[in-house]
């Protein structure tokens, strides 16, 4: 592989056209991507904003920085912009967006236009929510809990509900796309077990978005019928049941969740394999488990109804289920360690972003169990536990395995190389400040501290500590974030041009020029081999034997 | 997935089909029969009427198995969320509160 | 990974051709399996409110009949039928172009957007009863509550609701609202799907449509077709519920 | 409570909180077990297997059946006995126990009003005798609220539109916080109070400084008679077009539908706000609606006066038993 390298065409997808109107009506799902990563980046930092006024709220236990109403609506566009402009359309509407198509060796997505028309819909919905925020804002957390969201509040529910209703059509067309894309337009030889986890990952993405975002999209439009014409479906003064609300809620929302964490780990399978150098350890075992967590990520929803008069019986089954979703986690967690074993692993910044999410998810992870068992789940229910458990799997989880897929990608989608340095650097502090913001919030959650709270009593003395402590790691964090964002910027134009395969790898998207010609490929390509193979497969090893490599083996 | 043309005589049969079970459910319907069964009848009928419509006017019936898949998948993810919400509805008068 | 070349395009390129497919083959694969995606987030939306149906009906079983008996059985009957033809001349709108009959193409197509706007006619004229009855929910229209007559003993006016004792005008809301979310839901799909028909009607006028290529058509029938069986589902469930309690209520 | 272990455990003051503990740190040594050996077995492979030279290629590795099974099987056993575990404490946590001292509970935006059996009330404040179980009979006169106790472990949503309820049994005299613990609007975080746990000698001194209310049950008869309720239940609620309320509480009610539901509050505020959705058998569905007719604590003293009317009463509480029935005056006012 190293024998030919191809040298970079003149034109590629990013010079092929230029101008404004070349970006906004541009077919090319690698442009579409990058327009995603604009709107998605620029949520993040609203979103951001918000947390960093929640945290300095939080600081002392009066109110003095804002009022309720004021707090109430920070934290709800927090949560509001943060899931469902940011963290959902993430990894799959930029990364998924950029590589699906090339890493099946096909030329573009199935539906280029309607690929366009998902980003429209996605920023006509940003913009729409952006103007309720300003507009007045909006305060009934991200949830939306009738009967407090149809009649009482007197924010803007309306139009942010309908902001998040179109925003969802974008996600059922991404995923509409992705499954057509992966089932139609593999290139000759790319067969199901030779796709890589990334593809399978976002398949199993795809389903959830499809098959749970209508179902918000009925439920929101339902709540938005309910406030305009108050009559109501939700409304227990017309007979109506608020609990069947927050059932049809938490059918799409539980699944978004594993919408929000699927493609990462997607991306952290990539990271782990190629930057140890090995094929993954239990292929199979790995891609199904994705599909297992989309599957029985739709069986689990009541256990965010265990205190909300959801019968008892119910909630067994619930938590039942949400335990057996624990064990397809558990198996990728395992394998992805198997991978290490044996490697030859390097230490560049994607790679510790994805150590850094192994570790971080599973703590993130684990303490889901605290919250699926019963009996814990009623004293932690709607405590700091719980803001703690999310932010370990989607800050510690998916946002780091995102700025691991930015960096591990950045020279195909630029064509520059980013400062290693910094990087390495700025994945320490982001480490460091995540889990001194998030970690003391478990303590919190479990002494009693409610969420979605402006103000906590004074007399409890150990709360206000933890709090000053979550505030402080949530600086070191935004410096550790802040970082990335100048260099990534800077590396642009300043940044070492790339070469087309900078890490020397197998995988499909790195055997074509970086930056890509807008076809992706100079010829459309023919799979013969397995992922991540970077060794003849005759020299596979079976775990258990332990005969040592000889150097010559070891050689390229 | 070569194309299957279906011969106008099979769409008129169904047509009829379709036209006697409007018929059928809207009799059905003004006689009272024993507890659940009058919305069991309907339903089952309502059924019937879907499943030619999917299989001869939609072509399914001629397709491959991939589209079987993705409607056996809607069917699926739908008794899902009708069963489970159900689950929840039906066992609340168990324990007294 | 990667060796050797494949062919790219066939040598003699259909002209509806898509740069990014390998042949018309993989291109029309694509788009009747993204319509069938397409067609499964429906049944799941769709789903939703069949849900809050159910279990609104089995909470309040005697406003639902009550409220079900008031709507105009033959109304909902006549469209249903009109729904049947529809599907069968859409039907016969594809085969025809299948083998190439573009004049019966053409015509069936009109028929069943003729069809489809009948549909919506009569859909019209039921919405305008209920308003007329003051049966649209809550402020659905501003001034205009949900405040229907309420027949009493002995009373035959069909224009008021006939409410067994006891059965309290709050739940026969909680119907029409259900009502009109559904059947307003399927009257924008059908809407939607009168613009496709246009849409191919004029391609099809165009002659864009052959044998060897006619996805588009394919594809807006099976939406028409879903359309319908949502209608099937709707018709007895909203319109026959209580018929057979008709007698003793 | 000494020790730095206070700034990180809460207060265990309930019968049920130390079995939620015992859950808790099964949970929590899970997960440090898990947490550690991920991390320590990824520490090691990462520095021993580091690379070494740039050109180094590693053989690949065949995956393994066995360990997959193992890394399975092990997490799902566990998964399950902590299901098992967690689902038999929640069992105990909610199954409303018997011969409970019974207190009603209403939430409203944004605060929270308590009535004793006996009639007191209380705002924001809950006294109760240690020692005893007691239940809370809770709803909401608007959006959803919740009654957290930390220092008890239980917690419940209080939603519009039907009874939830939650007890306890308190094991320490003290002031204890609770808090609202669902998100209900522009004062959610100020919707908190104190429950005092005092000795029951204590409590019934405050219960009888306290004792000139009418108790639910007794408001509850005088609003039976002037909503018209016992023109067809009977003066004495002993029947008439509507069946007999005598001994109904607590009982299976037969309906026309052939199924039988057990008689408790909910049931009773569904039998007079919806009466259509169950009718009892032999009688026609005349009951009308009282939905929208009655505020919340209104609908409590009715429910508490039908439930008086059963034999299978809640045995009566220590100071003073109300008379259900002595009052004259009409409808009570609501505060
Ligand atoms: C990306 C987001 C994400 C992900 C992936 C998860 C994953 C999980 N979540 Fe989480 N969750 C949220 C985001 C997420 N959650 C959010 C946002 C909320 C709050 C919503 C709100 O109210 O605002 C929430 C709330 C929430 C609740 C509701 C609590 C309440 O409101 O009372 C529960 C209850 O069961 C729960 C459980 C779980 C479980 C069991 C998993 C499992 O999938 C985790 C599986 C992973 C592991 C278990 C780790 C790896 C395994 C091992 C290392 C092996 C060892 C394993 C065993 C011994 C079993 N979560
Ligand atoms: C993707 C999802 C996501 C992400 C990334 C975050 C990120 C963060 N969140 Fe958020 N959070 C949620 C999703 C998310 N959150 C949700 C769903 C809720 C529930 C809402 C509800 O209850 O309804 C919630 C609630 C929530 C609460 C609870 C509020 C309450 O209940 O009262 C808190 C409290 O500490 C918090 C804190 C933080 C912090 C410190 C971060 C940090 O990780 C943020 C780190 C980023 C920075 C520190 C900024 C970095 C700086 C830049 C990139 C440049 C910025 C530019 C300038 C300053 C000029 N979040
Ligand atoms: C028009 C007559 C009528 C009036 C007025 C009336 N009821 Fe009833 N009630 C009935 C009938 C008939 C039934 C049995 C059928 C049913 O379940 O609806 C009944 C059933 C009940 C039941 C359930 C009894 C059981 O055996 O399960 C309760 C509780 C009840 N009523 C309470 C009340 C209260 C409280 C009021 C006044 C606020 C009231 N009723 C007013 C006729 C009436
Ligand atoms: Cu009441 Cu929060
Ligand atoms: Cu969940």
């Amino acid at each position: 592989m190293e024998e030919f390298t191809i040298q970079p065409p003149r034109t590629n997808y990013l010079n092929a056209e230029y101008g404004v109107k070349s970006w906004l009506l541009t077919k090319d799902h690698k442009r579409i991507a990058l327009l995603y990563l604009g709107g998605v980046s620029f949520f993040f930092l609203i979103g951001s904003l918000y947390a960093m006024a929640i945290r300095l709220e939080l600081l002392t236990p009066q109110g003095d920085l804002t009022q309720s109403s004021t707090y109430n609506k920070i934290f709800t566009q927090h949560g509001i912009i943060m899931v469902f402009f940011f963290l959902i359309p993430a990894i799959p509407a930029t990364l998924g967006n950029f590589l699906v198509p090339m890493m099946i060796g096909a030329k573009d997505l199935a539906f280029p236009r309607i690929n366009l028309l998902s980003w429209y819909i996605y920023m006509a919905g940003g913009i729409i929510t952006i103007y309720a925020l300003l507009a007045g804002g909006v305060d009934t957390g991200w949830t939306f809990y009738t009967p407090y969201s149809t009649t009482f509040s007197n924010s803007y529910v309306l139009t942010t509900g309908v902001g998040i209703f179109i925003t969802g059509f974008s996600s059922i067309l991404t995923g509409l796309n992705f499954i057509v894309t992966i089932h139609t337009m593999r290139a000759p030889g790319m067969t199901w077990y030779r796709l890589p986890l990334f593809i399978w990952a976002h398949y199993a993405t795809s389903l959830i978005m499809i098959l749970g975002t209508p179902v918000v999209a009925i439920t929101i439009l339902l709540l938005a019928f309910e406030r305009l014409a108050h009559i109501g479906i939700f409304d227990p003064a017309a007979g109506g049941d608020p609990v069947l609300f927050q059932h049809l809620f938490w059918f799409y929302s539980h699944p978004a969740v594993y919408i929000m964490v699927l493609p990462a780990m997607g991306v952290v399978s990539e990271l782990i394999a190629n930057f140890s150098r090995k094929n993954i350890f239990g292929y199979k075992f790995v891609a199904f488990s994705s599909l297992a967590i989309a599957v029985f990520g739709f069986l689990v929803w009541g256990h965010h109804l265990f205190v909300a008069s959801q019968s008892v019986y119910a909630g067994m089954i619930f938590s039942f289920l949400s335990f057996a979703v624990a064990i397809p986690s558990a198996i990728k967690v395992f394998n992805w360690t198997a991978t290490l074993y044996k490697g030859s692993i390097s230490y560049d910044t994607p790679m510790l972003y994805g150590l850094g999410f192994i570790g971080l998810f599973t703590i993130g992870g684990m303490t889901g169990l605290f919250l699926a068992s019963l009996a814990t789940d009623v004293h932690l229910s709607d405590t700091y536990f719980i803001v703690a458990h999310f932010h370990y799997i989607m800050v510690g989880g998916t946002l780091l395995a995102y700025l691991g897929g930015l960096h591990y990608w950045w020279p195909k989608i630029s064509g520059r190389m980013y400062p290693e340095g910094w990087g390495r650097f700025s994945a320490l502090v982001v480490f460091i400040g995540f889990n001194l913001t998030f970690s003391p919030q478990f303590v919190l959650g479990y002494m009693g501290m409610p969420r979605r709270y402006h103000t906590y009593p004074v007399d409890m003395v150990s709360w206000q500590v933890l709090h000053v402590l979550s505030t402080a790691g949530a600086s070191i964090l935004g410096v550790g974030l802040l970082i990335p964002l100048i260099y990534l910027a800077w590396s642009l134009r300043y940044g070492r041009i790339a070469e087309s395969n900078p890490w020397h790898l197998p995988g499909l998207e790195w055997q074509t020029p970086s930056p890509p010609p807008t076809e992706n490929f100079l010829e459309t390509p023919i799979v013969t081999s397995e992922p991540y193979e970077f060794a003849p497969p005759e020299t596979k090893e079976v775990v258990g034997k332990f005969e040592r490599q000889t150097p010559a083996e070891a050689q390229w | 997935m070569s194309e299957h043309i279906v011969y106008p005589r099979v769409y008129v049969g169904i047509f009829l089909i379709l036209l006697a079970g409007t018929g059928l459910t809207v009799l059905a319907a003004f006689r009272d029969f024993p507890g659940p069964l009058n919305a069991v009848m309907a339903l089952t009928i309502a059924t019937i009427k879907a499943t030619f419509v999917v299989l001869y006017f939609m072509h399914v019936r001629y397709s491959g198995r991939l589209v079987w898949l993705v409607i056996a998948s809607a069917m699926f993810w739908l008794a899902i969320m009708f069963a489970l919400t159900i689950s929840d509805y039906s066992s609340r008068g168990w324990l007294p509160i | 990974m990667a060796e050797g070349l494949a062919t790219t395009h066939d040598q003699a390129a259909h002209p509806a051709l898509q740069h990014h497919f390998e042949n018309m083959e993989q291109q029309r694969e694509a788009g009747t399996l993204g319509m069938w995606v397409f067609l499964v987030t429906e049944i799941m939306f769709f789903g939703g409110m069949f849900l809050a149906y159910t279990l609104y009906r089995y909470k309040y079983p005697g406003a639902f009949a009550a409220a079900s008996n008031h709507l105009d059985i033959r109304l909902g009957a006549v469209n249903t039928v009109v729904l049947i033809v529809s599907s069968f001349t859409m039907a016969m709108a594809v085969f025809s172009t299948q083998v190439g009959k573009r004049r019966n193409s053409i015509i069936f197509l009109i028929m069943t957007l003729v069809l489809g706007l009948t549909f919506l006619g009569i859909k019209a004229v039921e919405y305008s009863d209920k308003y007329r009855d003051n049966l649209i929910p809550g402020q659905l229209i501003p001034g205009h509550p949900f405040n229907p007559a309420v027949a009493q003993h002995g009373d035959a006016d069909p224009h008021k609701l006939h409410l067994p004792e006891g059965v309290s005008v709050h739940n026969v809301e909680m119907f029409y609202w259900i009502y009109f979310a559904m059947t307003g839901m399927h009257a924008l799909h059908m809407i939607i799907g009168a613009g496709i028909l246009t849409v191919i009607l004029i391609l099809a006028w165009r002659g864009r449509f052959s044998p060897e290529y006619h996805s588009p058509v394919e594809i807006s029938g099976l939406y028409w077709h879903f359309v319908d069986i949502v209608w099937i589902f709707l018709f007895p469930l909203l319109y026959l519920l209580g018929r057979h309690l008709e007698g003793h209520m | 409570m000494q020790s730095w272990f206070h700034y990180i455990v809460p207060e265990s003051a309930s019968t049920i909180s130390g079995d939620v503990d015992a859950v808790y740190f099964y949970i929590s040594g899970v997960t440090v077990f898990f947490v550690t050996l991920i991390s320590l077995v990824i520490i090691f492979f990462v520095i021993r297997y580091r690379r070494r030279n740039a050109f180094e290629i590693p053989r690949p590795i065949e995956g393994s059946h066995k360990l997959e099974m193992l890394w399975s099987v092990v997490p799902l056993i566990i998964a399950m006995s902590i299901f098992a575990w967690g689902a038999k404490v929640y069992f105990a946590q909610y199954r409303p126990p018997q011969n409970a001292l019974e207190v009603y509970v209403v939430g409203k935006q944004w605060m929270w009003k308590f009535q004793h059996p006996t009639g007191q009330r209380e705002i924001n404040e809950l006294h109760v005798p240690v020692g005893r179980k007691i239940k809370l009979i809770m709803t909401t006169e608007d959006v959803i609220h919740d009654v957290f106790i930390p220092a008890f472990r239980i917690k419940m949503d209080v939603v519009p539109g039907k009874y939830t309820a939650e007890w306890f049994e308190a094991t320490k005299p003290g002031r204890y916080h609770f808090f609202c613990a669902e998100y209900c609007g522009m004062n959610h975080s100020g919707m908190r109070g104190y429950i005092e746990v005092m000795e029951p000698k204590d409590f019934d001194n405050w219960l009888s400084g306290n004792a000139n209310q009418m108790s639910p049950a007794a408001a509850g008869q005088a609003m039976f008679e002037s909503l018209g309720c016992v023109s067809c239940h009977g003066a004495n609620a002993e029947g008439g077009r509507g069946p007999a309320l005598l001994g109904v509480f607590g009982s299976n009610v037969v309906l026309n539908n052939g199924q039988t539901v057990r008689a408790d509050e909910g049931y009773l505020r569904e039998s007079i706000i919806n009466p259509q959705s169950k009718i009892v058998t032999g009688f026609g569905p005349i009951m009308p609606s009282f939905q929208g007719q009655l505020t919340e604590e209104q609908l409590l003293s009715l429910v508490a006066y039908v439930k008086s009317l059963s034999t299978a009463k809640p045995e009566t509480p220590t100071a003073k038993p109300p008379a259900a029935g002595t009052p004259q005056s009409a409808n009570p006012v609501k505060n």
